[in-house]
């Protein structure tokens, strides 16, 4: 009985490895320490109240952002335990087992742990206020997606702990995913926590689509939208019709590993290429996904702070919807190299080619904006700059790989590791850093300490170069990405200490930009305008943080950049002026947060192929979905009484 | 904000310096045959075009900052909002970039389908020869279909000869990569691949597999021996003489995920030969139902 | 019932399930889902047709379609895609009743839709040999009219709340908005199986 | 725009003709695609492309007729949503067939 406890447990957490257990026991730690101060401060009711059963985008977005940051941390620290792995030739710190399941999940907490959540937690804080909308269409779908997100997150981590990591990359290809050569419950965490997360996300292109589409402010035409709403729309509908393919990819996966299908594998007839090509489908438009978003963000921050109207809005509204519809016809560059006729992949590099021209329609609009400016250096301005160079370099390394013939000199290369890092890096994350600055006072009051942020940029940018310039040229000289080690006497070990170096280097820059979270959270300047940039859209419109129904009338547009234009008809008053109508909310609710967490079990359950869990557990979903269904009463109206105190607290009333 | 641009000035005289220097190490930029020198020309002709593009954006960039980024600069236009003949053309010069760049693209891709031409300038026409390649977890197997010969994590070609390469997979994909050579291509279980080499000089050219596929993954390089056409010849005959065969039960052991020194065999199992494909399949398959009368119609 | 009837009147008629911001957003959001689902659908569909020929040996499509089965199947959703319609078309008219009545003719039309194909699937695998790990075009048929029957299912669910709801409460703008939603994905899984009898049954008999 | 409702609402007056129209063609589609593959007397070719357009008929006949894809102030955002859905599901398909063709 105890000899067959004991196996359990063996096969059921991970043990012998001090660095699991490190994690383990910080886990336990970091657990005890939260229940201790909620409990202490006696904060459950308010965390229940407040955050877990909350379907106020703002506030859904702001836990979208802390996930994220946490995740940016999860996957930075895999980062510098790989890059300590493989500095020098022969290291023994990492087994070839460890690191693989490292980069794994680095790759994969990246990209849809981190880099997601963030897009979509900017998009919940800032797209209802930049429409003047006092929430997105659905709201309690919306919370339903965060926490499936939640959800699928934790049961992806949690498999660090519990029975393994997934340790087939991110691309997670079959065969080597497959039961055969991957046993074990590693490769279903990816699956079911990526199946989770990603409902959720398909939830949120959905909203958002409709949100944009149907709320706006009156007078806000289409083409007097703000930028990050434009690019916000044009993700979520890449979302839509992209984010399906990844579901069905998933779930045939899932079926052959769980019930013995035959789509990926080798026997029987599978396909194993047929993975690639679905994962690919998804993957590519996932890429413009977590880069749209930040095209709007610098955006709006290059024409704020160059204090001038955006340069070729129609084109720079084009380009993106022609690289959207671009993204769903290059898939087939991930795998140039699997023996395709001349035909196929002439056509495919090409297509991809042809996503340089919007891009570069939009690179130098962005110039152009700056052109006759009055430029200024404010962090978040900064982040944009930096982000013109850096960008361009990763885009044309991607052209250079979308040349086929050249792709199989430089795929699966740390060529490819330099590309892609410079496009999410210099793209991607410089964009979210930059929308962390700019909207942090809408989201918390205050604005983040200016100097404390300079140098963090500065450190954080220069380590990205120090880091990421390098692996090209690693790359030419033949390393292969995924490499846990590699012999003496290839010349690769100069570079690589160099490339160590710089991944250090940015974690010293994120460490100073959390310590200037943490200052500025006590120190910072108040934003008592609502306005700390001179804005130009409706965000800035409203107080900060703004209140729970965003707007006490909704503002009416006349232009684009609309707050602007009050601003110089002097009309800004108008939003906050009695006299005031009931405003109709939606309640708050507990079933988002229950049936995520329900769906949790029933995705552990078939993590681990225990059908006793994950049957009931998927049938209480079902369940809480029907109450919902016959929930008639799930609003409620704030009285004028209320919106009165609050607007005069804001002191926007006399 | 000038430290940022001259900082990529820096960055950009650093990968002239090693597209002109020291590229002995950087194997992509060391083309040892005709297939890999073809898209070595292509690479470079590509990166050109993308150093006219990376020059033009950044003097524009560096001008509006330089320009504007001052307190107090003359000429502020804040309803400045569009230019129809400049949004043209930085459509039209993109767009002829894009062509320059695809017209060389399709003329490598088809030309790579077949053997490479004849690199020296006598011209002769010299007959390809053939190596079957098989990735295993985590070794590459090399058969020489025509002399009988089998090795492991190396093979000797002679040189200035076209080598037909057939890949095929056992258990995981891999691809097979001797940059100085050809670029990769992957090994697929149930899609057997052709490729080309060739090498213009004898020498060792050091490859690897380039696609992730398990625990030994790092460990899968591989030498690639290009010898004169005689010595070639001399190495057959030695292997022939002097090489232990490879039996069946060898051959299954070789096949079992581990990783493994480099090998030679005098001769392998006729079987192999005849039920090839039938063999592959069996191998490859977890479970023995669908076994030996898989369809292996593609 | 006949306060909603008599709304508006200074204003042209909006059908009952548009009268509301609410009702309004969620059929948008409906239509996208839509959008979604067809792109869910044809994954399956293009994985289906690539390993339709991988029958490793075992039952091929011409061993197995029947073409009197399927050609029921699809004379079920058809019809049923029908009185579903006319559903919504009682709904234009708020008469609950006349919805409840055809709703419910359209679920049993559903069921048996059901009935055979889970008949005809326990048939292959009982009689055939024809499992999802058979072959890895057993793996894709079954998965693919699979998913589709699961919607089917999901659908009778939905329907059969709707039904209640409607009886519960009769025609308001909420019910309204819930009835004709049930339909367009009704009247989508129509669509999908249109492909399904295409792609699959067809196909299969000449392929 | 308005108008457009109204008429839907005339159109639901009496007797649902609009329905009994659909359910008409689609049977009539149906069965003629039927007919194509069972009488044997085609060119594969010829017969996979006539049921699939005959399929994308039916498609458009439940859209417009049961689904009033047609109607509604938001109708160009859902003929878009169908619209992109369809673009996507063709790419998916004839692209996975092109790529995959090798083992078809
Ligand atoms: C934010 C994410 C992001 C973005 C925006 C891009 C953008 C691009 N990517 Fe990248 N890519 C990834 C993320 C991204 N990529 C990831 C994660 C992978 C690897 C996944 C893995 O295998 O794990 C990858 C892999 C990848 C490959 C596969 C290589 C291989 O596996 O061998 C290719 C090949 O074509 C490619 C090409 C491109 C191109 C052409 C663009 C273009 O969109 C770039 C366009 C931009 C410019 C070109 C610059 C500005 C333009 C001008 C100034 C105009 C003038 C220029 C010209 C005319 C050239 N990418
Ligand atoms: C948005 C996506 C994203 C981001 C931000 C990053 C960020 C980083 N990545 Fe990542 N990476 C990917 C996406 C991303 N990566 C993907 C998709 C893969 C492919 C995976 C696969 O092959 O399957 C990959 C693979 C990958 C590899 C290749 C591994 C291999 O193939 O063997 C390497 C190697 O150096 C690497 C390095 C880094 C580094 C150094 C950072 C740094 O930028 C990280 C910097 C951030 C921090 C460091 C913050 C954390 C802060 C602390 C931890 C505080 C403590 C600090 C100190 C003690 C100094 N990444
Ligand atoms: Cu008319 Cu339904
Ligand atoms: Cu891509």
């Amino acid at each position: 009985m105890i000899a067959d406890i004991k196996a359990f447990l063996s096969d059921f957490l991970v043990l012998g490895d001090p660095l699991i257990y490190g994690a383990d026991i910080s886990i336990v730690l970091s657990m005890v320490a939260i229940v201790f101060v909620l409990s202490y401060f006696k904060k459950w009711k308010w965390l229940w109240k407040e955050w877990l059963t909350t379907i106020d985008a703002k506030k859904i977005g702001i836990m979208y952002i802390i996930a994220a940051l946490l995740m940016l941390f999860r996957g930075g620290i895999d980062a510098l335990l790989m890059r300590s792995q493989i500095t020098f030739p022969n290291e023994g710190f990492l087994d070839s087992q460890h690191y693989n399941e490292i980069f794994t999940t680095h790759g994969t907490i990246m990209i849809l742990f981190m880099a997601m959540p963030f897009i979509v937690g900017m998009m919940n804080v800032a797209v209802p206020l930049q429409i003047g909308a006092r929430d997105v269409a659905f709201p309690y779908l919306n919370a339903l997606s965060f926490w499936l997100f939640f959800v699928g997150a934790m049961l992806f981590n949690l498999s660090f702990v519990i029975g393994g990591s997934p340790d087939a990359g991110w691309t997670s290809y079959t065969p080597l995913a497959g039961a055969k050569l991957d046993p074990g419950p590693g490769e279903n965490y990816y699956l079911i926590g990526l199946q989770l997360a990603g409902i959720g996300t398909l939830a949120t292109g959905v909203n958002f689509m409709a949100t944009i589409l149907k709320m706006r402010a009156p007078g806000m035409t289409l083409f007097k939208m703000p930028m990050f709403t434009w690019s916000s729309l044009i993700t979520s509908l890449i979302i839509v019709f992209a984010f399906p393919v990844l579901t069905v990819a998933l779930a045939l996966l899932t079926i052959d590993r769980l019930f013995g299908a035959h789509f990926f594998t080798i026997a029987s007839g599978g396909s194993p290429m047929m993975w690639a090509n679905l994962f690919w489908i998804w993957g590519h438009p996932e890429v413009y996904i977590v880069i749209l978003p930040a095209f709007g963000i610098f955006s709006e921050v290059i024409s704020t702070f160059s204090h001038k109207k955006l340069f070729g809005y129609k084109a720079m509204v084009w380009s993106m919807v022609l690289i959207s519809a671009l993204s769903f016809v290059v898939w087939l560059h991930h795998f140039f190299t699997m023996g395709n006729t001349a035909a196929v992949n002439s056509v495919f590099s090409i297509s991809t080619m042809a996503i340089a021209i919007p891009t570069g329609v939009k690179i130098f609009n962005w110039l152009f904006t700056l052109n006759k400016g009055r430029i200024e250096f404010s962090t978040a301005m900064l982040w944009a700059l930096a982000f013109i160079p850096n960008f361009l370099i990763g885009g044309l390394t991607g052209v250079m790989l979308a040349i086929a013939p050249a792709d199989y000199q430089y795929h699966n290369s740390y060529f490819l590791v330099a590309h892609f890092h410079s496009v999410l890096i210099g793209g991607t994350v410089f964009g979210m850093f930059a929308a962390l600055h700019y909207w942090w006072p809408k989201m918390f009051g205050h604005v983040l300490n200016e100097k404390l942020g300079k140098i963090s940029f500065w450190i954080f940018m220069v380590s990205f170069n120090i880091c990421f310039l390098p692996m090209y040229f690693v790359g030419l000289m033949g390393m292969t990405r995924r490499m846990y080690t590699y012999p003496e006497g290839l010349g690769w070990m100069p570079l690589n200490v160099v490339i160590t170096i710089g991944a250090f280097g940015m974690g010293i820059g994120f460490i100073v930009m959390v310590y200037n979270i943490y200052w500025s959270a006590r120190y910072g300047k108040r934003d008592k305008t609502g306005d700390p940039w001179g804005g130009r859209t409706l965000e800035w419109a409203t107080t900060s943080p703004a209140v729970e129904y965003n707007f006490a009338h909704i503002p009416k547009v006349e232009t684009a950049d609309a707050f602007l234009h009050m601003k110089e008809k002097g009309t800004t008053g108008q939003i906050s002026k009695a006299p005031f109508k009931p405003i109709h909310m939606p309640n708050n609710s507990g079933k988002p947060f229950i049936q995520a967490w329900l769906m949790f079990f029933a995705g552990f359950g078939l993590v681990f192929e225990w059908y006793w869990l994950a049957i009931p557990a998927a049938a209480a979903t079902m369940l809480v979905m029907a109450f919902r269904s016959f929930e008639y009463h799930d609003h409620h109206y704030i009285p004028v009484e209320e919106i009165e105190r609050t607007e005069s607290a804001t002191g926007r009333l006399n | 904000m000038k430290r940022l641009t001259l900082k990529s000035l820096g960055v950009l005289a650093l990968f002239l310096v090693f597209l002109t220097g020291c590229t002995n190490k950087v194997a992509v930029l060391n083309p040892q045959g005709p297939v890999a020198k073809q898209q070595y020309d292509l690479i470079i002709w590509s990166f050109i075009l993308m150093a006219i593009v990376v020059a033009g954006v950044l003097i524009i960039f560096i001008y509006v900052l330089v320009r504007y980024g001052r307190k107090n600069s003359k000429g502020y236009d804040p309803e400045d909002e569009g230019n129809a003949k400049l949004e043209a053309l930085w459509t039209i010069i993109p767009i002829i970039i894009v062509i320059l760049l695809a017209v060389p693209t399709v003329k490598t891709l088809y030309g790579l389908e077949g053997p490479p031409k004849p690199a020296n300038a006598t011209g002769k026409k010299v007959e390809p020869i053939t190596i079957e390649v098989t990735s295993v977890d985590w070794k590459w197997l090399f058969r020489y279909p025509k002399q009988g010969i089998e090795t492991v994590n190396y093979a000797v070609i002679p040189e200035d000869t076209p080598v037909k390469i057939k890949l095929k997979a056992i258990g995981a994909m891999n691809s097979f990569w001797v940059p100085e050579l050809a670029g990769q291509q992957y090994t697929m279980p149930n899609m057997p691949m052709n490729m080309w080499i060739q090498a213009d000089h004898p020498g060792d050219y050091l490859g690897r597999s380039a696609n992730f596929s398990g625990k030994g993954f790092a460990h899968m390089s591989f030498h690639i021996l290009a010898k004169k056409d005689a010595n070639f010849d001399a190495w057959v005959k030695d292997v022939k003489a002097n090489k232990p065969a490879l039996t069946m039960e060898k051959y299954k052991k070789l096949l079992e995920p581990d990783i493994a020194g480099e090998m030679t065999f005098s001769s392998y199992p006729k079987v192999l030969d005849k039920k090839d494909a039938a063999m592959e399949q069996h191998m490859n398959n977890d479970d023995m139902e669908g076994g030996m009368n898989h369809d292996s119609g593609h | 019932m006949s306060s909603v009837a008599s709304n508006q009147s200074n204003k042209p008629y909006e059908p009952l399930e548009y009268s509301t911001e609410d009702g309004r957003l969620r059929i948008l959001g409906f239509w996208i889902f839509l959008g979604a689902e067809i792109v869910l659908f044809s994954c399956l569909f293009a994985t289906y047709l690539v390993v339709h020929s991988h029958t490793a040996g075992g039952p091929t499509s011409k061993e197995l379609y029947d073409v009197k089965e399927f050609m029921i199947e699809t004379f079920l959703l058809l019809i049923s895609s029908f009185t579903c319609g006319l559903g919504t078309h009682e709904l234009r008219r708020h008469n609950a009743k006349g919805i409840i009545i055809w709703l419910i003719i359209t679920l049993l039309l559903g069921l048996g839709f059901i009935y055979m194909e889970v008949n005809e699937f326990v048939k292959y695998a009982t009689e055939e040999g024809a499992t999802v790990g058979r072959s890895a075009f057993l793996s894709g048929f079954f998965v693919l009219v699979g998913t589709h029957g699961a919607h089917v299912s999901l659908g009778i669910l939905w329907m059969t709340s709707i039904i209640i709801q409607l009886a519960k409460r009769g025609v308001t703008a909420v019910t309204a908005r819930k009835v004709f939603i049930v339909g367009l994905y009704w009247h989508f899984l129509d669509v999908v199986w249109i492909f399904i009898f295409t792609a699959v049954y067809l196909t299969g008999m000449v392929l | 725009m308005m108008n457009e409702n109204v008429e839907q609402h005339n159109a639901h007056g009496g007797f649902p003709w609009k329905h009994v129209i659909g359910l008409i063609l689609s049977l009539a589609l149906t069965l003629i695609a039927l007919w194509i593959v069972v009488s044997y007397s085609f060119s594969t070719t010829f017969t996979l492309a006539s049921i699939i357009i005959l399929a994308i008929f039916q498609a458009l006949i439940q859209l417009l007729f049961f689904m009033h894809l047609n109607e509604s102030k938001s109708r160009v955002w859902q003929i878009i949503a169908i619209g992109f859905g369809f673009f996507t599901a063709a790419t998916v398909v004839v692209g996975s067939l092109w790529i995959m063709a090798y083992s078809l």
